[in-house]
C-alpha cells in the first residue's frame, strides 16, 4: 500500500478545468440538497413536488440560496453548493427531459450544439485536462 | 468446482436501456452501438453462463448520502429494478445466487476486504443496461446474478490496486466453490464522460482505447493509473473504469481477447465494450 | 497536527448503563465495577479528549440484516440513543466531529481500507454505555465523537490483523490532520462471555488476563490470535475484543499502561478495562 | 494475507460445545425471524405485538415452527432456526425480562441458579471449549 497524502489528492482535483469533484467538502454541503432530489424517486413525490415546487422545497433543511438554483434549474449552481449530478437526475426526469440536455445546459453551448458536438465525437480532451499545466 | 470463464467489460448508459426498450436498437443512432453487441449476445448463448458476478455502481438509487459502501455484494434472493425518476425499468426481476455469494462474501472478508453485505436492494441501470446489451429482450435473464456495487461516486473511490486485488481474491474465492458453476464477471461503467460543468461531454478515444489495451496486456500496468489520470483524461464519470480492473484481476496473468467494440457517441458518453477469457 | 494521545478498552455490557441511568454504580453487586473506572474519570477530567473514536459494534440497532458492513465511520453531525427495546437511553446526543471523521474516512479509503461512510444513524448501548462509564452523568457529553462500528455478529467479522492493520492506518490518517487535536481511540465491547445457548455464562479469567497483558506487549502477536480462539476460550460474545485491536494498533509498537481493572461478573460478562498510552 | 479457506474456517464452529456461531447458514435461514425481532425496537410494534402476538407474527415470512418458538419463548429452538441473539433479544425487552435471565432460559439451570453461577464467577471453559478434542 502506498499510503498516499489525501491532501495532496484532493488537491490535484481543484486543478481540472469545469469539473468540480464530489468530494466530502461537497457531499457534506450539499446533504440534505442530494437527499432532496433523491426524495423525487418516489412517484408521489414527484407529484407533490410538481404541485407545489416552492412548498416541497420548504420542507427541506436546504439553503435560500439552493432552494432557488432548484427553482431555476441552475444546475451549475447546484454543482456549486455540493449538488451531485446523479441525485439531481432525479430533477432530470421529474422534468421529463434527456439526460444530456440537462447535461447541455451546464456548458456554453445550445443543446442542439452540445448535441452536434457529440454527434462530431466529443469535446476534445485537449487543453482542459489541467489549469496548472494549460494542457 | 466453480470457474470464471470469462471476463465482459461494458458501458451501462442509461440511454442504452431507454433504446433498448423503446425498440430503437437498429436506428441510425443506435444501430451501431448495438452492431457491436451482436457478436456477444450470440457468444452468451452459447456460454449459457450459470452465474455473472456483475461489478457496477449504484447511481444514487439504492444508496442515499446516510450509507455508502465503498464495496458492497448482493447476497440476497432476487432484486427489482429501481425507480430512478421514469418509473422501473420493464425487465425482469434479477435472481440472486445467495450460495455462491455468501461464500464469496465471507472468503473476501477472511481475505481482509472489508464487505458490506447486502440482502435487499433495487438495481439501477448500470446493472440492468449491461443485462439488456448481453442478452437483449427476454422473459427471464438467463443467468442468476451477483451485484457487486462499487461506490465511485463519492470520492475516494476504491484505487485501481485495491479494485484490481478484489477481483484476484473474488477468483479465488469462486476456485474454492464446490458446486461446478459456469460464472462470468463483468465490469461496467465508462468509457469517457462527463456529465456536469463547462467541461460537460469530453470523450478521449486515444486514451479510452489504450485502457482496453492494457486491459489486453499480459502485465497488470493498468491498476497503477491513479484516480486523477481517469478524471483529467476521460472526464469526471470516467472514473467508473476502475470497475472494470476488479473484473480483470479476476481473470490472471494472461488473457485472450474474444471480441472488442468502441463507438462514439451514446448521449454524453462513449462506448466501450471487451469480452477476454483467461489464458492460462 | 492532531494526535492520538491514550488509547481505552472497555467492556460496554448494557447492564451497566442500566446501572449508571438507575443510581445503583455503587450498590454491592456494581460497587465493585465501577469503582474500576474511578481512576479513569478522573484521568479524563484532566486529559479533555477532543475527539474520541469509538470503536463498537451496533448490536442490531442502526444496521438490520439488509445491510451489513464490516467496517462503517460515521461521518454525520451527532447520533441520537437508539431504542434497544426499552425506550432510548436518557442520555445526551453524541455529537460528532464531521471534519476529522470525513478526514479519516477519505484516508483510510485511499489507503485501501473498504469503509462504509455512515451519515445518520442511532447509536445503542455499544457506544454509549463507555460514555458514561468513563464521563459518568452529565449534562453533555465532554467530547465529541466519531463511531467506528464493526460487524462481529454475522461470521466472519474481521480478522484480528485486519482490526490491528485499521488501527495503525487511522493513527496515520489522525497524524496528518492540520488541526491540533488531543484523539483518544476506545476500543469496546468483550470480555469473556457467551448469550446463547448450553454454554452460556462461560468465563475465562485467565484467558482475558492473558489477552490484556499481549494488548501492554511491545509486540503484535495479540493480532494473530484466530476467531475459533476467541469463540472456544472466551465464549461466543467474547470475539467483541477483536474491536480492541484496532484500538491498540493505533498506538504504535510500544505502550505504556495507566489503569488496568477486571471484574467478574457483571449480567453474562466479565468486565475488562485498561488505559494505555502510547510510549515512543 | 493468509487466504484462509472458509470451509475450514466455518468447520471449526461446529466444534464447539452448545454454541451456534452466526454464520451465513442462520443468516440466511433467519433471515425474516431476526427482522421480525428487528421490528420491535418500535414502540409501536411492541404495543402492537403484545395485543396480539400471533397476528403480528403472521405478516411476517416466517415458519410456522419458528412462530411457534416465538410463542414459546424457545430461544434455544430460534437459535437452531437461524435467529441472533442480538435480534431476539428485543423480545426479551419486549417482555421487560432482563438479558441474563432470558439467556439462563437456554441453559440447564434456573434463573437463581444461573445467577448464582455467574456470581460465583462464571462457566468454566474447562470441557467445553472443543467436542473432538474433550478440553
Ligand atoms: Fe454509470
Ligand atoms: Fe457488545
Amino acid at each position: 500500500m502506498s499510503h498516499l497524502d489525501i491532501h495532496a489528492y484532493l488537491a490535484e482535483f481543484e486543478d481540472i478545468p469545469g469539473t468540480r469533484v464530489f468530494t466530502a467538502a461537497r457531499a457534506r454541503q450539499g446533504y440534505h440538497l442530494n437527499q432532496f432530489a433523491m426524495s423525487l424517486m418516489k412517484p408521489e413525490n414527484r407529484e407533490r413536488f410538481k404541485a407545489d415546487e416552492r412548498g416541497y422545497l420548504d420542507e427541506w433543511a436546504i439553503s435560500e440560496e439552493a432552494k432557488q438554483a432548484v427553482l431555476a434549474r441552475d444546475y451549475n449552481a447546484l454543482l456549486d453548493i455540493g449538488g451531485n449530478i446523479y441525485f439531481l437526475s432525479k430533477l432530470f426526469s421529474t422534468d421529463g427531459i434527456a439526460f444530456a440536455q440537462a447535461v447541455s445546459t451546464m456548458t456554453d453551448m445550445s443543446w442542439p450544439e452540445y448535441r452536434q458536438m457529440m454527434l462530431d465525437g466529443g469535446r476534445s480532451p485537449e487543453g482542459v485536462r489541467s489549469i496548472r499545466e494549460g494542457r | 468446482m466453480a470457474r470464471i470463464t470469462a471476463g465482459v467489460g461494458s458501458s451501462h448508459v442509461p440511454l442504452l436501456g431507454v433504446a433498448h426498450d423503446q425498440g430503437k436498437e437498429r436506428d441510425d443512432y443506435f444501430g451501431p452501438i448495438f452492431a457491436g453487441y451482436d457478436w456477444t449476445r450470440e457468444w452468451e448463448k452459447q456460454e449459457k453462463p450459470d452465474v455473472v458476478i456483475l461489478v457496477y455502481n449504484d447511481h444514487a438509487s439504492a444508496f442515499d448520502m446516510r450509507f455508502i459502501p465503498t464495496f458492497a455484494i448482493g447476497c440476497g434472493e432476487r432484486y427489482k429494478p429501481a425507480d430512478e425518476g421514469w418509473g422501473p425499468r420493464k425487465v425482469p426481476d434479477v435472481i440472486g445466487h445467495p450460495d455462491l455469494a455468501w461464500h464469496i462474501a465471507q472468503s473476501l472478508i477472511l481475505d481482509e476486504f472489508d464487505m458490506t453485505i447486502i440482502n435487499e436492494m433495487d438495481v439501477d441501470h448500470g446493472l440492468t443496461v449491461p443485462l439488456s446489451m448481453m442478452f437483449g429482450a427476454c422473459e427471464a435473464w438467463p443467468t442468476t446474478v451477483i451485484p457487486l456495487a462499487v461506490n465511485v461516486v463519492t470520492y475516494p473511490p476504491p484505487s485501481g490496486n485495491r479494485c484490481w486485488a478484489l477481483g484476484e481474491a473474488i477468483a479465488r474465492a469462486v476456485e474454492s466453490f464446490p458446486e461446478d458453476l459456469n460464472v462470468q464477471i463483468w465490469g461496467t461503467g465508462g468509457m469517457s464522460h462527463q456529465l456536469q460543468g463547462a467541461r460537460a461531454g469530453l470523450i478521449n478515444p486515444e486514451w479510452d482505447n489504450r485502457f482496453l489495451d492494457l486491459l489486453e496486456a499480459e502485465d497488470d500496468a493498468v491498476r497503477h493509473i491513479p484516480h486523477i489520470e481517469y478524471l483529467r483524461e476521460t472526464g469526471s464519470e470516467g472514473i467508473e473504469m476502475v470497475m472494470w480492473l476488479i473484473m480483470r484481476g479476476a481473470l490472471g496473468h494472461k488473457v485472450k481477447t474474444l471480441h472488442r467494440h468502441y463507438h462514439v457517441p451514446c448521449s454524453n458518453t462513449a462506448i466501450g465494450h471487451i469480452v477476454l477469457e483467461p489464458n492460462t
